[in-house]
């Protein structure tokens, strides 16, 4: 079972990874985007970071939707929302309770991405975020980190697609051959999980 | 790259304070990143928010004020802004008669316009909602994000501003704005890249003998890259196909509205020459510029170039482009 | 360097035609290099005419009209205008009441403006001259050009012009714009170099981490060269000199005229920001700020950065600052 | 003794060596002045070319008077004023006669000097086209080749001088280690008149 301080960690090492990544995040948001998904985030896992520790939350459930409500608040953009509904309905789906399975988790998380999917449109191979969240979340039902490295093969295979959502589709056969950055930072988000889980074992 | 700043994380709080500095007739929340006109509350008038990432100054909070915006929220640099501000301007400036949003077509704009107007709507304010779409650039198509929202974004806060300040009720003024933004198409050039605050270098390269096609309005590059052309061929190459569109939509028969915006770098006495071409290329194909505007007004930071927005106009949208407008960027009138 | 035009031979003319495409208001005369407003002849107001190199916009045409200048006269790109230019403007808005000549400090300006006082008066119009000189980066001796005219240029159209507007005769105009002049000083911060067309690069190399005190209007390098500072550094290092010399007139315990003057490439939101800054360091002084102009008025073509001007100001120049204008780029009152 | 056509040759030699120089001299006034001083002396001369073609003046006084005003009238900025004075008072003193003796022509252009140092109130010293003109000049007791020698020396005595006059003044001791661009135009002109004057001989 995963009590309210694995949680906890989970999103500290999402902030560490986010704050560790930010400029390379920027950096792949430039060719074929506006060069702000690292600050984007950096300012909104901050945000999270002293929102979680200033009222910690008590639950699992709570805190997620703390996370997810937080993000929604501060970082804007496109992965504002997306991030920040992925969060708050996994966190919701999670309920009261202090402690949950790795099976709640897991379902909770697929609510979740299924959410993402709904509120931004997109479909498998739009190359978004949800070419790394997909297989990602998928693959927890092996381990914690077979779901770490699906997220970031997923993210690794965005790179020959055409953007079909978000700015990079205004580019059309040009966005082809980049990586999409927030595949790139779902993969850090399912990363910074596993080390938790690692953690945790 | 220098920049005139104190630090990337400061940028848009630093630039409110000077906003509020300047414009002690606006209302200035920096910390919560809203700009409004004093005295829309309990106004009876529909009150008018726009926003979206900085950058693109005077757009939107220099468009705050009598007969134009009531309200506006500025985000982080080409980042939209959060749903706590549109909200929050909602509750500012509803004067009783409900909130027109004016959202630019980007995916990060509509999702959080779209959750601000869940709360404003919980607040028991009625909001409505107008998606600007105008550049040609982008197929409008199931496999894009759809048409961006660029210099068209000016007209229609322009006239839906003077159709509230009329006191015309929501559902008229969204019509107003919906019909100005169905009329008008756009279609920009870069000839520089731009550099963000946070990144603090060109977005992209661009060499010296060439220039981008079909740019955004947030350094994203374009649809193609061609060698540099003389302004009177840029002119051509840009009207084309916002003629070409427009004309999908029903002859380009009476007066247009003109917009020739510079991207925030070019100099104005380039941006009146190339507005001079835009002009010869317009009355050879017989189109009457009734009203133009020239300045950069929907800017990329320091991108240099410019862009190009036509809207067919009628008789009642000219009366209310002719309206009164007192704001820090555009004034008329009385 | 890429630029927005059609060659560097006809950049001046083609955006005078492309100003007189978006101004049908104004009389453009593209030939004779003349902009002029359309009601000067026989108004019985006394004629204000200014000029000076192009690439300053809006800088002189765009403060031509109602409520400011009656004429301006385009030079070449930095170059300044031909006394025929300005004999011709003055021809053409003598109203009968005599003519004042605004002329920015320069070697040039001053020469070309005196021969064309001399071709006016033969042509038997009265003309006056007021010399703008309120940069304070050059020191004022014999063994100089003396200070350069910059920021205060727009503070001296738009105040003679209000005056003119009202009538009054052409001593006092010309003694207000000298008063106005008198009091206003300027100090210019350059982040780049400016590119002009005939040269096609960049009139000086200024590496990544270095900033330019004390530049001019055009192109020409400062005083000092000194290590990238931020925007609030930038504010103390600009009002220091100013308030210095300010000091010297008499003590600085009235309402002052504020610009905050872009260079051109400078975005609107850097702008703000260091407008933010300027105000806090008046503030800190004591300075009471009556009014404050923010944006980019006296270029330097595609040139990143600023510049700072103040004016004392006292109840008349307030008034006459406040009174209306209706100009391409200043537009206030009815 | 110099007719009218000695005039002509001279004036199309200038316009030809500006022609020649024009970058160099915009480039001179980039790092101590404003760019454009070879573009305005190309407008000019071209002008002036064209002025002498289409309606030819029949004496040399008339020849040059036609140029200097074409000066004043076309090319703005310092150097117009100055070097149309320069051209016009020299031609008012050499009259209406039809030739003129190069003593003639030696006196007009020292009237002409010492009236473009009136106007500009420049001295020698200061860094400006004087500094090639006043020598030059001079040196036209001589011959008509030591003039453009010593206006050439001239000229390249400039680089080491602080500015007093002129857009270079207002760099202070910055002005110093660049070559004046007004001095070397002024040498471009006393060169093309040695040459025309040796076509002559
Ligand atoms: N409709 C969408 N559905 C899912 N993900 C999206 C969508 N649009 C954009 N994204 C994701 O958001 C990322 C960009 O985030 P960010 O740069 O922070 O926002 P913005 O695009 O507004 O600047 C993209 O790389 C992509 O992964
Ligand atoms: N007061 C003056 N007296 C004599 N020559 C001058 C004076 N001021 C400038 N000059 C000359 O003019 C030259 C610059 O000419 P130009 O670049 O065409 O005009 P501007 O300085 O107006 O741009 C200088 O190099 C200098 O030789
Ligand atoms: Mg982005
Ligand atoms: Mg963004
Ligand atoms: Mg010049
Ligand atoms: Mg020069």
């Amino acid at each position: 079972m995963r009590d309210t301080q694995f949680f906890r960690r989970w999103m500290a090492a999402t902030a560490a990874a986010v704050e560790r990544e930010a400029a390379r995040l920027t950096e792949l948001d430039s060719p074929i985007g506006d060069a702000d998904h690292g600050s984007n985030l950096l300012r909104g896992f901050t945000a999270v970071e002293s929102a979680l520790t200033s009222d910690p939350p008590t639950s699992p459930g709570a805190l997620l939707q703390v996370a997810g409500r937080t993000l929604i608040s501060t970082v804007g953009g496109a992965s504002g929302p997306l991030y920040g509904t992925l969060l708050r309905r996994a966190g919701k789906e999670l309920g009261d309770s202090t402690e949950v399975s790795d099976e709640q988790l897991r379902a909770a998380l697929r609510t979740g991405v299924d959410a993402v999917a709904q509120l931004g449109g997109a479909a498998p191979g739009d190359k978004t975020m949800l070419d790394a969240l997909g297989p990602g979340v998928a693959a927890l039902a092996t381990s914690y980190r077979a779901a770490a490295d699906a997220a970031e093969h997923g993210a690794l295979a965005t790179v020959p697609m055409q953007a079909r959502k978000g700015r990079a589709s205004y580019l059309g056969e040009r966005s082809i051959g980049h990586q999409d950055p927030g595949a790139t930072s779902s993969a850090l988000l399912l990363g910074a999980l596993a080390d938790a889980a690692e953690g945790d074992a | 790259m220098k920049m005139l700043i104190n630090s990337p994380e400061t940028v848009v709080a630093d630039a409110l304070r000077g906003l509020a500095a300047a414009h002690p007739e606006l209302d200035v929340d920096v910390e919560g990143r809203v700009v409004t006109r004093r005295d829309a509350r309990g106004s009876g008038r529909v009150g008018l928010v726009s926003g979206g990432g900085s950058g693109h100054e005077p757009l939107h909070a220099g468009f705050v004020g009598p007969g134009m915006l009531s309200g506006a929220c500025p985000g982080e640099v080409f980042t939209s802004p959060v749903p706590d501000q549109m909200s929050r301007a909602a509750a500012a400036v509803d004067g009783g008669a409900g909130v027109l949003f004016v959202v630019k077509n980007y995916t990060g704009d509509v999702m959080n316009f779209e959750m601000a107007a869940e709360l404003a709507g919980e607040d028991g304010i009625q909001v409505e909602q107008v998606l600007v779409n105008d550049d040609v650039a982008v197929t409008d198509s199931l496999y894009t994000a759809g048409r961006r929202g660029t210099g068209a974004t000016l007209f229609v806060e322009k006239i839906a501003g003077a159709a509230a300040e009329e006191g015309r009720p929501l559902d008229q003024v969204a019509a107003l704005a919906r019909r100005v933004n169905e009329s008008s198409r756009s279609f920009g050039v870069a000839l520089s890249a731009c550099t963000t605050p946070a990144k603090g270098s060109p977005t992209f390269d661009l060499p010296d003998g060439e220039l981008e096609l079909g740019i955004g309005i947030h350094g994203e590059p374009g649809r193609e890259r061609r060698p540099m052309m003389p302004a009177r061929e840029i002119a051509e190459v840009s009207l084309g196909p916002v003629l070409e569109e427009l004309a999908d939509i029903g002859p380009v028969d009476g007066p247009v509205l003109l917009l020739v915006n510079g991207m925030g770098a070019t100099p104005l006495l380039e941006l009146y020459g190339f507005h001079g071409e835009v002009a010869r290329v317009l009355a050879d194909r017989g189109v009457t510029v009734a009203r133009a505007l020239v300045g950069n007004y929907v800017t990329s930071l320091d991108m240099a170039g410019c862009s190009v927005t036509l809207c067919r106009a009628d008789e009642e949208l000219l009366r209310l482009w002719d309206a009164p407008v007192q704001t820090a960027a555009l004034r008329w009138g009385r």
